[in-house]
């Protein structure tokens, strides 16, 4: 009798520690949504899964860091690192030319970008608009749909902010802040979500700006090249190096969703 | 307030988990377990009254009592009837399963005429017009196997009818002919090849027995006998009358060899001893053992009626041959048998329950009720000092088309009576003599038949019937006739012939298949083409154990499977029911 | 079941070896008694239900020193630690306090076969085919024995079927203990020679039990520490001998097929290396 | 359909072109089929299919399960390490020891779904178990931590390219992902009981002085060995698996120092197996056996199983590859290593083997043979099924899923 008691005692403790288990993340995973930690997370769950080459920390494009992968997902707001480094450097110490051409790719300097190829433009009504930046416009120029967020929508940084079609490639273009949507446009007039940041203004330190804007690029061309190059071949841009104006045309067999993907930094 | 479809899986939900609230899934659990319990196909036992009948055995010439434990008037199972003077409330395992013999495949359904289906007239018509046609030195002829039966009386009775009848037997039908055996105050029995312990006579009686008596058994194959007997003489094939002759010197006092001295004075010690098996010289030794007619040896009984032995009948001159062969299916020596059939123009009848046996040869095949079928007798148990008669009810239902074998004859021979008719005739005269006693099976009890008022009818209840004893003294007919044992000393080996075939086990009789699955599970009955050597004689043949091979002797050759057994005397091969010859073994 | 519940019996049995001839009755009483179905052609030894089998062993020697005895093989009864009872996942096996005998119930087993692995006397069969009765031969079956279906194991139980008969007319005739002979299995009851005596080991009075007191008398394997009922009694010391000896035995592999067991093909048996 | 395919795939990694694949996945359904053929046969019409009998109860099937749960262990131990004892590094090959784990045991219950004479009762264990059987602590353990596994496998389904765009997916992931401890350690202290009941089955077979061993309170020592062996067999089967879908995917799969640590692992659980088996086996040999009136020596007078079988056992497949695994210099080259692991994953096939169906072989009665099996076809066939599954799964789950996490940095 006993036995029958402690046997069958451990088989549905067993039990109940594994259904508990189940059930806990569950209902973890249906509060997150409810508290909006649901983009946050899916973010948190997807950066360890990017390829280090993608990861790489800001300050390595400056310079200050030979080599250093970013461990807080590309939020440097609560990056010590980053603050002590800001903190003996000063952004924008130098005075900065209206606009970087980088490879014949217009990149304005009076807004911020996002590692996800958004840019974030601070509106004198204290609004901001977003949009793609000269390469992520370049990659899915002329999508063959978008899907933007309703106005009213709230959107989270390194959460997703629309999504665009091109090619069979669904790519979901990271928020570069926190806020909320009170116009969207099809980029007619360059931008496609304007939006009411959250606490009035634009919180933009783990945006990156100026100076970091052409080694960035430049690694990103790296990237791209790489990416479009066809397996075993060394990586060639069609043209001496700018790229036109649709790449996506220059390279009708290139895997797409592959290539915008390491971009557009989806796992 | 419309309906969501998290409406949708909020009640599927709810509802899956309050299920498990509900005995639903529970009973259906259960059900699975009772699917599993009376798993499809599996038949059931059918209940009902169980019910006591009894019976005879008829499988064989024992004649035990038999007690079926019957569900409505079903047998279920067979057992022996307690304090049966023949058989000692034992069966033998093929009596045990006597009750499935009915259920068994070769069995014969219908009249044949050569191979093919006809109606019993017919086959009636075709078999009288072979018979008229017979001429004086043709002769008709019908093989008894149980001589000494109602039946049988109906055979001679239509022989005689006939031109030139003969009324025979098959070797060895009445080993000892006019004479019972004393078993319960015999001492010692010296057997010469003999299976004493291994379904011999009444095979309850012999153990019941067992413990009064010493048992020497002299024979080349070491046999579940030999394996079981005080002492076991293992002597050349075909010298068992020399050995018996032997004993005899020794019983004079003689010097003899030392195995014969010693029997001799084992003989001497435990008197009154007697000599089973063998040939002529074992009939002086029982004569020297002054066994014949006294207490402890052997009786004569009033019922004998001698037979004519098939072997003494001339040979190509039967020209109609009914064979009856019974259920327990005792083997027939079908190459004797031939050489008496005018070879062109003879006609055999098979009277039997099986299409295997001597059916195979046979022109007509008129199919036997099978045992517990039919009413049928069981004559005087094979070794009893006294004559005795006992019925064997039916307890099975019959399947038509069967016709008992004397049913048969009475029909050829134009007589009105049935069978049972017969049968009751029998008991009638037994009543009317008024000698012997009754020991009726339901009770247990022996009665004078006087006081008995209805015969008949107990009989029919389960009853045997045993004659007075005669007085020892007065020997009707001659001294002792002994059966033919092993025939006479054997070849010596030639080149050609190198070993020698010498006989094992009876061959397996037709048994419950039952009981053929548990032997050939249990190895404990050699199958019948089995051949048992010696590993070194094995190895020397070239053989290995388990190997398939042709045996070839003078009279022609068969497959075997052998086995290799040191048991076996180096340089013989133990075949199961084969007569002794030399022979040749090689691998097929 | 009856309402009796009679005084705790150790049931057993004592089988005289130097009277078995070896007829195979008790195998064949056993299988009508209990409904085992005539096998499958395709059946072997090896896969064939009989719940008594009767081996045949040898001194080994050869020809004309060689010496044979018969042993009826049964469940042994274990009575304690039995084997096969411990390791049923699932209660199928069961050892009944008021008789001792260890009872295999197929309507609650599995299949799994753990029990047969766990019996050193081979005394456990498995139903491998679907059981099957030439037309007819069904109607001959034991009203008392429920037949096994394909799939489950089973063995000797003592003949249950014939205690409850046995408790049942005890219990009509008002009586709470059963008679000694009231109840003998079918083996016993069909034995010619009287070799089988079946009774309460626990009664002193009892044959059984003068029987298993006998110097003669001996268990098989009873090193183990199992306690097996089943007492087997012999005055030929080669037999007491033979049926204690260490493997490989000097037994000449010949004897299989005798024993029992399938002729070898191809990788059969090996014989024994030191043999 | 490419497209689809290639967007199943993990980006970053370089995977067999569908056509390729197919041919590679083609031979494996038809021998998957050919088994289902099998196997269906021995459940319609009985297991008068297969070669077992009276004798060899347990056959081919119950000597698989062994081994394949054996070699499984690798999932839990390799859990236990990572997320009890937190060693990262393990972090390469995690997933696909749980995938593997996952494969090796629902194939045996599979398998011994088959082996069962009445599988529609196999609840009837949970029903009235007989607590004292070890088979009970089996089936109970087993069939809890076939769960475990199927939910560890789960989050590594979840994280498949398409699926992830789900985000709920993703969060349920990320949620039951910090859990994982709490499964892991269910998962290890299930396996250890049941990885020992397996060992404990032939333990307490005190009808078999061959299998049978004096033990601790209700567990025989084989109960320990049994869970001791696993523990060093699986790491060993997870480093062989990896190093073989390297080689035939033609990809560096995890860093290099990965594949050594594991080997070491496996060395430095296999030094106290060895150790503890061989004192086990005097033991046995000395006091259990003979008192149980079998004198030791016979069991290996029975050809084919001399005594060279022990030898093989403790010293050819424990401590030669113990030694090998230890020496830092031979584990680090491949060939040592690969072979010291294959050396390690036989000694537990062959464990297994001696104690399923040697232990059956042996007669126990003096006047019975001793006996030798082949499996039929049949049984043969529902064995390839087992393993054609487990490669099936296994492939899918390497080209759609992230079983190891360094493969895409590793692969530019």
């Amino acid at each position: 009798m006993l036995s029958h008691i402690i046997f069958l005692g451990l088989f549905y403790t067993v039990l109940a520690v594994l259904s508990a288990t189940v059930a806990l993340s569950l209902f973890r995973a249906a509060q997150d949504f409810r508290a909006r930690r649901a983009e946050a997370i899916c973010w948190q769950a997807t950066f360890p899964d990017l390829p280090a080459r993608e990861r790489v920390c800001r300050h390595e494009f400056t310079g200050e860091f030979a080599h250093r992968t970013c461990d807080r997902a590309f939020d440097c707001r609560e990056c010590q690192t980053h603050a002590a480094l800001v903190a003996e450097r000063p952004p924008d110490a130098a005075p900065l030319p209206r606009e970087a051409d980088v490879f014949g790719l217009e990149f304005p300097l009076d807004r911020f970008y996002h590692r996800g190829h958004a840019w974030a433009h601070p509106q004198p009504d204290g609004t901001v608009t977003v949009g793609l930046d000269a390469l992520g416009a370049r990659l899915v120029a002329e999508p063959d749909a978008i899907e933007l967020p309703a106005v009213g929508s709230h959107i989270q940084s390194n959460g997703a902010a629309w999504h665009v079609r091109k090619r069979g490639a669904d790519v979901r273009i990271l928020s570069p802040l926190d806020g909320e949507v009170v116009a969207t446009s099809d980029s007619q007039n360059g931008w496609y979500l304007t939006v009411k940041p959250d606490g009035g203004q634009l919180d933009a330190r783990h945006l990156l700006r100026g100076a970091e804007i052409r080694p960035w690029i430049a690694r990103e061309m790296e990237r791209l090249q790489s990416a479009l190059a066809p397996a075993g071949q060394a990586p060639t841009m069609a043209d001496g190096g700018v790229p036109v104006d649709d790449i996506a045309a220059g390279y009708p067999d290139a895997d797409w969703d592959a290539v915008c993907s390491e971009i557009f930094l989806q796992p | 307030m419309g309906f969501t479809r998290r409406d949708l899986l909020t009640f599927t939900g709810g509802s899956a988990a309050g299920l498990m609230f509900t005995p639903v899934p529970w009973s259906l659990l259960r059900d699975t377990a009772v699917l599993s319990e009376n798993w499809p196909g599996v038949p059931q036992p059918l209940h009902g009254e169980i019910r006591t009948r009894y019976s005879t055995c008829t499988l064989c010439p024992a004649g035990c009592g038999v007690r079926a434990r019957c569900v409505g008037d079903r047998p279920v199972s067979l057992a022996g009837v307690s304090g049966h003077p023949a058989s000692r409330g034992v069966l033998c395992p093929t009596g045990l399963v006597g009750h499935h013999l009915a259920f068994c495949r070769d069995r014969a359904a219908e009249p044949l005429a050569n191979g093919r289906p006809v109606a019993i007239e017919r086959a009636l018509a075709g078999v009288s017009a072979a018979i008229a046609a017979c001429g004086a030195r043709e002769s008709v002829a019908i093989l008894d196997p149980r001589p000494g039966r109602a039946a049988s009386l109906v055979y001679r009775r239509f022989l005689a009818g006939l031109p030139s009848g003969v009324h025979c037997a098959p070797p060895n039908a009445e080993p000892y002919g006019a004479f019972g055996i004393d078993l319960e105050n015999t001492r010692a029995i010296l057997s010469f090849g003999a299976p004493v312990l291994d379904g011999w006579l009444s095979p309850g009686r012999v153990l019941a027995n067992r413990s009064h008596f010493q048992l020497i058994q002299v024979e080349p194959a070491y046999s579940r006998t030999a394996s079981l007997a005080d002492l076991w003489v293992p002597v050349l094939p075909g010298s068992e009358d020399g050995f018996a002759a032997a004993v005899a010197r020794a019983l004079e006092g003689e010097t003899s060899d030392t195995h014969a001295t010693e029997v001799a004075r084992i003989l001497l010690r435990n008197k009154p001893a007697i000599a089973v098996g063998g040939g002529a010289a074992v009939a002086t030794l029982n004569a020297k053992l002054g066994s014949v007619g006294r207490p402890g040896g052997f009786l004569p009984r009033r019922d004998f009626t001698p037979v004519t032995g098939i072997a003494s009948v001339p040979d190509r001159s039967i020209g109609v041959l009914l064979i009856e062969e019974t259920a327990g299916g005792e083997p027939l020596p079908w190459d004797l048998l031939r050489r008496k059939l005018i070879p062109q123009d003879s006609v055999v009848v098979a009277l039997t329950p099986w299409l295997d046996g001597c059916a195979r040869h046979a022109d007509y095949v008129i199919p036997a009720p099978m045992y517990l079928e039919s009413l049928d007798e069981a004559p005087t148990p094979a070794g009893s000092t006294v004559a005795g008669f006992s019925l064997s009810p039916a307890l099975l239902t019959a399947p038509p088309k069967l016709t008992p074998p004397a049913e048969f004859v009475l029909r050829l021979a134009h007589d009105s009576a049935t069978y049972p008719d017969i049968l009751k005739q029998r008991v009638a005269a037994i009543k009317k003599d008024g000698r012997g006693t009754v020991f009726t099976y339901p009770d247990a009890k022996s009665a004078r038949v006087r006081d008995i008022p209805d015969l008949w009818k107990a009989m029919l209840g389960g009853a045997v019937w045993l004659d007075e004893p005669l007085h020892s003294g007065t020997v009707r007919g001659a001294d002792l006739q002994v059966c033919a044992g092993p025939p006479g000393p054997a070849l010596p080996p030639t080149p050609e012939y190198p070993l020698l075939l010498i006989a094992a086990d009876n061959p397996p009789p037709h048994g419950s298949p039952l009981m053929s699955k548990l032997y050939r599970e249990s190895g404990l009955r050699r199958p019948a083409n089995a051949a048992t050597v010696h590993p070194k004689t094995g190895r020397d043949q070239g053989l290995e154990d388990g190997a398939r091979a042709i045996v070839t002797s003078p009279s022609g050759k068969f497959p075997v499977q052998v086995i290799f057994d040191a048991a076996v005397m180096p340089g013989a091969i133990e075949v199961v029911g084969q007569a002794i010859s030399p022979a040749s073994i090689r691998r097929a | 079941m009856t309402a009796i519940t009679p005084k705790p019996a150790r049931y057993g049995m004592a089988i005289d070896l130097d009277r078995c001839t070896g007829c195979g009755a008790c195998m064949i009483a056993c299988a009508v008694e209990n409904n085992v179905p005539p096998a499958r052609p395709e059946a072997t030894p090896r896969t064939g239900i009989t719940w008594m089998r009767v081996y045949q062993i040898s001194n080994g020697a050869s020809f004309p020193d060689t010496r044979a005895a018969f042993i009826p093989i049964l469940c042994q009864q274990c009575g304690k630690d039995t084997p096969c009872a411990a390791v049923c996942p699932q209660e199928a096996v069961e050892t009944d306090p008021a008789t001792g005998i260890v009872d295999q119930m197929p309507q609650r087993c599995l299949g799994c076969r753990y029990c047969m692995a766990a019996c050193p006397y081979h005394a456990r069969y498995f139903n491998w085919w679907d059981p099957q009765w030439p037309a007819g031969m069904e109607k001959t079956l034991n009203p008392d024995v429920a037949t096994r279906m394909r799939g489950v194991v089973e063995k000797c139980n003592f003949c249950h079927g014939r205690l409850h008969t046995a408790r049942a007319r005890a219990a009509a005739g008002g009586r709470r203990e059963l008679h000694p002979g009231e109840y003998v299995p079918a083996c016993v009851e069909a034995c010619p020679a009287a070799a089988i005596v079946f009774g309460d080991l626990d009664d002193p009075a009892s044959e059984v039990a003068r029987l298993a007191r006998d110097g003669q008398s001996f268990r098989l394997l009873e090193k183990l520490g199992t306690e097996p009922k089943i007492y087997y009694r012999t005055a030929r010391p080669w037999v007491r001998q033979a049926a204690a000896q260490q493997r490989p035995a000097s037994e000449p592999p010949e004897r299989r097929l005798r024993a029992g067991l399938p002729a070898p093909q191809g990788s059969g048996q090996k014989e024994p290396a030191h043999a | 359909m490419p497209k689809v395919d290639s967007q199943l795939m993990p980006r970053g990694v370089r995977r067999s072109t569908p056509r390729q694949f197919l041919l590679w996945i083609l031979p494996w359904c038809a021998l998957l089929a050919f088994g289902l053929y099998g196997a269906g046969l021995c459940l319609v019409k009985g297991l008068n299919q297969t070669n077992m009998d009276n004798r060899f109860a347990f056959g081919l099937w119950i000597f698989v399960d062994l081994t394949v749960i054996a070699l499984g262990a690798g999932a839990f131990f390799t859990g236990f390490l990572l997320y009890i004892l937190k060693k990262r590094e393990l972090k390469a090959v995690i997933n696909s020891a749980v995938v593997i784990g996952f494969i090796c045991y629902s194939g045996a219950v599979a398998a011994l779904l088959v082996d069962v004479g009445q599988p529609a009762r196999f609840w009837f264990t949970f029903w009235h178990p007989n607590v004292h059987s070890m088979l009970t602590e089996v089936t109970f353990c087993i069939s809890c931590y076939l769960t475990v596994l199927f939910i560890e496998y789960i989050p590594i389904v979840l994280k498949n390219r398409k699926l992830r765009q789900v985000p709920s997916f993703l969060v349920f992931e990320f949620e039951l992902h910090k859990l994982m401890p709490v499964l892991a350690g269910v998962a290890t202290f299930l396996s250890f009981f049941h990885q020992g009941s397996l060992g404990g089955l032939y333990g307490v077979l005190r009808g078999r002085p061959f299998a049978f061993r004096e033990g601790f309170a209700i567990w025989p020592s084989t109960f320990f060995l049994f869970i001791l062996s696993a523990a060093a067999a699986g790491p060993a089967f997870i480093l062989l698996t990896t190093w073989l879908v390297s080689k035939i995917s033609g990809k560096p799969l995890v860093r290099p120092e990965v594949l050594p640590l594991l080997g070491r692992i496996s060395g430095i659980l296999l030094v106290p197996y060895i150790l503890l088996k061989s004192i086990d086996t005097l033991v046995w040999i000395d006091s259990t056996s003979p008192a149980r009136g079998f004198a030791a020596y016979q069991y290996y007078a029975w050809k084919p199983f001399g005594p060279w079988i022990l030898f093989a056992e403790i010293v050819a497949f424990g401590l030669l590859p113990a030694l090998i695994l230890l020496r830092r210099r031979l584990r680090e080259s491949p060939a040592w290593l690969l072979s010291a692991a294959t050396l390690v994953c036989l000694g537990i096939a062959l464990n297994r083997f001696v104690f399923t169906i040697q232990t059956l072989a042996l007669p126990t009665l003096p006047f019975d043979p001793f006996m030798s099996y082949l499996p039929s076809w049949q049984e043969t066939a529902t064995f390839l099924a087992v393993v054609a599954y487990g490669v099936l799964l296994y492939s899918f789950s390497f080209r759609y899923l992230t079983l190891f996490p360094q493969e895409k940095d590793l692969s530019c």
